[in-house]
C-alpha cells in the first residue's frame, strides 16, 4: 500500500476493511442497575454506554408538553475518552449532537401515549474513536427499547464519507481526519426515512447518492445487531417476554 | 420557548402548499427578495446586513490577533457565534446561547470551515506564534423565518466584505480572500409537502428542516437536517437537486 | 489649528463642530416588522436600533409588580460594534448603562396602567463612537412612542463634557478619549427635570452649570427631532392617528 | 428582592422630612457618626473598616503583580469588587454580582479612577510586562442604608492605609501614594424633600438619589443619578454645593 | 530552639505554647445591626464575623422540607483575607465547608420547631491564619444563640494536629503549613458527640487517640468562652433574660 | 434532590441492622464484592473501572504537560473532579458541580494528595516552566450506594494503572510511581447501628458518615465525617480499628 493511501487500488482501506464494510460491533443490553433500561456498545474503538429513565414526570413543568412526552437526550464524553483530556461538562458539539440525537428519537417514540412526560436518554461516551455520534445513536436506541419505551422502530445509525475520492462507510478516526467528507445518518430502517442527516465536507451529488445507499444498507444490518441484542437479554429475563414480542414485531 | 401555535394556521399552511400555494403568494421554490448592504458596521473588518423577507441579520467579521493552536501551528482559525438577541422576537430570551443558537452557529460556521471558503493557512502570520483569528458574529435583528439561510448569506456577503487589518502589524490592509462561495438553502417539510426559504408561520409548523450548502460547482459543502420530523429518501434527492439550482442563482446576490 | 488642540482658539473643534452644536443625527421609526414599537438612530458615528416588546405579563411571577409594570431596559453592544471585538453579552458597564435608563424610563411611563406587566426595551449598538447611551435612550424614547406605550413624555438625552479646557457639547471619540470630562443626561423636556445624569472626570461647579444648561438646551433639539420621527412614521400609518395625536399632545 | 414597605413608613418619613426633621434626630444635611478603623485586615495591603451609623463595610485593598493592557503598557490597573454579602441584609443574596452590586462598585471605582486618586503610571515596574494592579474589594457587613457613601469613604480609606509590596519584587516596601481625595456625598429624593446619608428606612422609601464626589480644590470628580424619580435643575445646584461643603467636613474623618 | 523546628525539646512552639494549649480567643456577641443573631471572634490571627438569619420562610420553595427547617451554612472568605487575594464567591473549598457545617448545625438545632423554614447562618472569613474552619463554626454556634435558635447545646470545636512528630492542639500557620496532619473536630459538649470530623496527613492511631482527647477537652475550654460571650450580650440586654436562661441550662 | 423514602423502609433497615442483619444479608463489616479493571479507558494514560457490588465507577487518569504554581516551582499537580452524571441515578442531574460532588471529589482527591500516593516532585520536568498536570476524573456509572470507596478504588487503581507519557517530551513512556496505597473504607450509622459498605438503600436512611482511608502500613492518611449525625469517641474508635482490618483485606484487591 503506498504511503499515506487512505483506500489501495483493490479498495482495500489501512484496516483492510473493504469501502463498505463496518468496523467491528459488539452491543449489550440490560447493562446498569439504577436506569429504566440501559445498552453498552463497542464499534471499533468506540465505547459507549447508554441510560433511559422515564417515561417520568418532566421539570420543570412549563417545559411540559400537555399532550405529548419530550424525549431528551444528552450526548457527553468523558473527560479522558479522547486523547486530549476534554473539560467536564456540556461543550458547543455535544450541545447540537444531543439536539440531533433528541429530533431523531422523538420521531419514533410514541409520544402520545405519555403527556406531560419525559423519556430521559443519557449517552457517555467512554472511549472515543470517530463516529461516537452513530455509535451512541445506536446504543441509546436499544436502551430504549431495553426500558421498554413504545416505538416505532428501533432506529438505527451509519456514516459514510469520503477518502483518497472513494465513497467509504463508517468512517475511522484517520479516514475522518484526512478525509474529504463526513456524513453521519440514522434512519428508521422499516420505511428507509431518515431521521439524522448532517455532513460536511466536499462531495458531489453522485458520490452523495452512492454513499447513502451504502449507509442505509449498513444501517440495516446494525438494526439486526440491535435486535439481537436485545433477544439475548430478553432469552435471560422471561417476565418482559410481552416486550420483547412488542419490538420485534415492531408494534 | 414555545409558541402556542394553532392547529388551525398548522392545517391553513398545510392545506395550501398541498395545492402548491403559500400564505404570502409564493411558489414553492421562491424565495423572498434578498437584499444585502455590504459595510455596514463600520468598525468592524467586514459586515453586511440582510434582509430575506421579513428576516434581518447583521453580520460583523472582526480579525484578531492570536496564537495558533499548538496541534495546528501554521493555521488561523474561525469562531462563529449567533446571538439570538430578544430584539428579534418575541420569544428570544437574553443569556447564554441556548440549544438553538448553538445549532444554527455551528451549521453557519461548518458551511464557511468545511467549505474552504477561507483558507485557514493564509491568515498564519508567524508560524507557532501569531496568526488572524477571524470571529464572525451573527446578530438576529429581526426573526421572520429562515434564519439558517439568512445567518448563511449574512457570514459569507460580511466575509466578502472584510479588509485583513494588516496596519496593525505594520503591513498594509488587504482584501481578505474568500476561495469559494457556499450557498445554504433550507427545505421545511409541513406534513408531506416541502417548500423553500420558510416564512415565520412556515418555521412555526415545520416537521423537518434540511438545509444544503452548494459551492459554485455544485458540489454539497454541508448539510444538517433538523426538526422532529423525517425525509424519505426521494424527498432528500429532491431537495439536493433543487438546492443546487437555487443556489445558483442566490448566489450573485449574496457575493454581489 | 495646533497640533493635539481638541479645540482651536475660536471655539471650532477638530471636526468642525462649535462647542455647543451636536454631531447630525437621523432618526427613524418604525423599522422592525417583530417588534410593537421600533426606531433606528445614527448620531455622528453612532448607529443604534431599540425595539421594544409589551405591555406583556412579566416572567418570572415573582418579579411582578402588582401595582404597575416594570420599564426592563437591555443595552446591547454587538460584538463587532467597536474596534476591539467585544465579547458577546452583558458585561459589568453594559449592566450600569442598562439600569440607569430602566430608572430614567421608568419616570415617564405611565406604569400605573399596566400592573403585573412589564415593558421590554431592547438597544442593539451596532456601530460605537462616544455617547452611545445617549444615544442609545433617545432612539429607545422613539421606539416606546411608537410601540404606543402610554409615557407622560417622550425624554432625551445628550452629554456634554470639557476637553482643553472647554466645556463642549456631544463628545466624539477622541474628545471622549482625551478630554476631562464626561456628562451624559437626560431630560423630560416638558419640565426639563433630570432623569439621567451620570459624570466622571474633573471639572469645576462653573464649568457643570454652563454644560449643563447648554445639555438642557440640546435635549429640546433632540426632542424635536424624536417627535419628527414620529410624524413621519404615523403620517405613513394613519390608523394609528389616535397615538400620534396623544403623543404629540403629550397626554 | 423586593422590601414590602408600607406606605405608612413612607409617608411618616415624608412629613417628618417635609418639616425638616428626620426620624433618627437628625438635621437635613446631617451625617451619622463616622468611624474609620484602619489596617484592620492583617492580610491585606491595605484595609479600613468603616462605620457609617448602622452601616458597617470592610474594603481590604490587594495588590497584586500582572501585564498591563496591549493598549496601556506603561500603567498599572484598578479593579474595584463590591460584594453584597447575605450577611449584612436579609435581602442580599449570594451569587454572581447582580446591577445592585455593579452599579455600587463602578461608582465607587470612578470615584478612584477618575479622580486620578492613584496615578496609573506609577504602579507600572517594567513598561509593557510587569505592572501593579490594585484590587479594592468592598465587603458590606451590615447595611443600614447609604452603602454609595460608606463604600466610597471605605476605598478611600483603604488605599491611603495600603503598603506597596515591592518586597515581591526585591524591593523595599512603601506607602502607596494617594494624589486626590475625593468624597462622595449622596443626596436622598422622598417626594419633593431632600436629605444626606439616609438611613436604612429612608433608602427604602427613595425616590431619586445623586450621588457627587468632590475632591480637595472643590471639583466635581463624579456624579451618579440612581432611582427611578427625577432631579429639577435647581435641587442639581443645591446638591452640588452642598456636596462640597459636606465633603470638606468629612475629609478628614476618612483621610486622617 | 533548633533552626527550622515546630516544637523544641520541652515541647514548647515557635509562638511559645505549650502542645496542648490553645491560641489566644476573644468573643463577642452581638456585633451586627440587621442580622437577627451575630457574633465576632478573633482567634489567634483569625479573624470571623457570623450572622444568622432565620427561622425564615425557605426559598425557591421546593427546597423546604416540610417536616423540620433546613439549616443553611454560608462559609466565605473576603478576597483580602489571605495573602493572595481570592477571588470573590464560593470556590469548591468553600462549598465543603459550608457542607460539613451546615450538618454539624443541623444535629442540634431543634429543627422540629421549624417545619419549611430556614436557618441561615453566615460565616465571613475577614483575615485567615490557620483554622479557620474551626473559628468559624465556634463563632457561628454563637450567633444562633444570640439569634435566640432553639438548640440542644451550644457546638464548639477545635483543630488537633501532628507537627515534628508530635500531637499538638490549634495547629497555627506555619505549623499547618509544614505539619504533618490536620485533624479538625466539633462537638457537641454535653454528650461529647463528635458532628464535625476531618482529617488529612499521616497519623497513626495512637496520635489520633491522644490528639482527639486533647481536641475533645479543649472544645469544653472554648464552650466555656462561648457561653461567657453571650452571658456579657445578655447581661446588658436584660429583655432576652429569658433566651439566656434557656441557653445556660441547655434546653 | 430529595428521595422521597418511607420511614417504613427506614425502620426496617434499622432493626435488621440492630439485629445484626442486611437486607442483602451481608454481615455489618461485610463488602461487596469488588471488580476491578484496569485499563479499561483506552485514551487515558491510565483507567480502572471499578464494581462494588451495584455500583459502578469508571476513573480516568490524564496527564497533561503544565506549568507549575509559582509559590511550588518544582511540583506538578493533582486534579481531581467528579461528575455525578445523570446516568447513574435518576436523581442526580447534569450541570455544575453540586455540593455532594464537590465534597466527593474533594474526599478522593484528599486521600490521594495528603497520603503522598503521588510524589508532586517527580512530576516536574523544567522547575518552574513545565510539570506534569494529574487529572483524576472520577465518572460515576451507576450509583449503588456508598460512592466515596467505590471513587476512591478507582482512583488509586487507575493511578496504579497509568503510565507517563513521557514521549511527547521526546523521552520514553514510564509508569506512574505510586508510592503509597490509601485505602478508603465507610462506616455508615443508621440510629445507633453501625454498617460498612452502605448498599443504596442503607445510604438514603443513614444518619452519618465516617470515611478513613489508611495506607499499607495501617496508619491513617484521610478522615471525612458527613451527614446530620453524629459518632461518639468509643463509635470512632471502632471506626478506625475496623477500617485498618478492611483496608488490608481490600488493598489488593484494588492495587492488583
Amino acid at each position: 500500500m503506498e504511503e499515506g493511501k487512505l483506500v489501495n487500488d483493490k479498495g482495500i482501506r489501512v484496516d483492510g476493511r473493504r469501502v463498505d464494510e463496518l468496523r467491528p460491533i459488539k452491543l449489550e443490553a440490560g447493562v446498569l442497575n439504577r436506569a429504566d433500561g440501559s445498552a453498552y456498545i463497542e464499534w471499533g474503538k468506540n465505547k459507549v454506554l447508554a441510560a433511559v429513565y422515564g417515561p417520568r414526570e418532566a421539570h420543570p413543568r412549563h417545559r411540559q408538553d400537555p399532550a405529548r412526552a419530550l424525549v431528551q437526550c444528552r450526548y457527553n464524553m468523558a473527560p479522558f475518552s479522547v486523547s486530549d483530556r476534554k473539560r467536564p461538562g456540556p461543550d458547543r458539539r455535544s450541545v447540537e449532537i444531543s439536539k440531533v440525537i433528541s429530533e431523531a428519537f422523538s420521531h419514533v417514540v410514541l409520544r402520545e401515549q405519555f403527556p406531560r412526560a419525559t423519556v430521559d436518554v443519557f449517552m457517555e461516551v467512554l472511549q472515543a474513536s470517530a463516529g461516537t455520534r452513530c455509535t451512541a445513536l445506536t446504543v441509546a436506541a436499544v436502551a430504549l427499547a431495553d426500558a421498554g419505551i413504545p416505538m416505532r422502530d428501533i432506529i438505527s445509525s451509519c456514516a459514510f464519507g469520503k477518502a483518497d475520492g472513494q465513497v467509504i462507510l463508517d468512517l475511522d478516526k484517520a479516514e475522518d481526519n484526512e478525509g474529504q467528507a463526513d456524513v453521519p445518518i440514522a434512519i428508521v430502517p422499516r420505511t428507509n426515512e431518515i431521521v439524522l442527516l448532517q455532513m460536511d465536507g466536499h462531495i458531489t451529488k453522485e458520490e452523495f447518492d452512492s454513499g447513502l445507499k451504502m449507509a442505509v444498507d449498513a444501517c440495516h444490518r446494525i438494526n439486526e445487531m440491535q435486535r439481537d441484542a436485545l433477544r439475548r437479554r430478553y432469552s435471560v429475563t422471561a417476565d418482559t417476554h410481552e416486550a420483547v414480542k412488542a419490538i420485534s414485531e415492531g408494534v | 420557548m414555545k409558541d402556542v401555535v394553532s392547529e388551525l394556521l398548522r392545517d391553513h399552511i398545510y392545506k395550501m402548499a398541498a395545492s402548491g400555494k403559500r400564505v404570502d403568494g409564493r411558489a414553492p421554490e421562491e424565495y423572498r427578495e434578498i437584499k444585502v448592504r455590504k459595510g455596514y458596521a463600520g468598525n468592524a473588518e467586514g459586515s453586511a446586513r440582510v434582509d430575506l423577507g421579513e428576516t434581518e441579520v447583521l453580520v460583523g467579521v472582526k480579525m484578531i490577533l492570536g496564537e495558533p493552536y499548538p496541534d495546528r501551528p501554521k493555521e488561523g482559525s474561525i469562531v462563529t457565534t449567533m446571538e439570538l438577541i430578544p430584539m428579534a422576537s418575541p420569544t428570544f430570551e437574553a443569556g447564554p446561547p441556548r440549544e438553538k443558537a448553538i445549532e444554527l452557529a455551528r451549521v453557519v460556521d461548518r458551511g464557511i470551515r468545511e467549505s474552504k471558503a477561507i483558507d485557514l493557512g493564509k491568515l498564519c502570520i508567524i508560524e507557532g506564534e501569531k496568526v488572524w483569528i477571524v470571529f464572525i458574529d451573527v446578530h438576529v435583528l429581526d426573526y421572520g423565518g429562515n434564519l439558517f439561510d439568512a445567518s448563511s448569506f449574512g457570514a459569507l456577503a460580511a466575509l466578502t466584505n472584510a479588509v485583513v487589518p494588516a496596519s496593525k502589524i505594520n503591513g498594509e490592509d488587504y482584501p481578505l480572500e474568500v476561495e469559494h462561495h457556499p450557498i445554504s438553502i433550507t427545505a421545511t417539510k409541513i406534513k408531506d409537502v416541502i417548500v423553500f426559504d420558510a416564512s415565520l408561520d412556515e418555521d412555526r409548523v415545520a416537521d423537518a428542516r434540511l438545509t444544503i450548502a452548494t459551492d459554485e460547482n455544485g458540489h454539497i459543502r454541508a448539510m444538517q437536517k433538523g426538526l422532529k420530523g423525517s425525509f424519505t429518501l426521494d424527498e432528500v434527492d429532491y431537495v439536493v437537486k433543487t438546492a443546487r439550482k437555487l443556489a445558483d442563482e442566490i448566489r450573485p446576490k449574496v457575493v454581489g
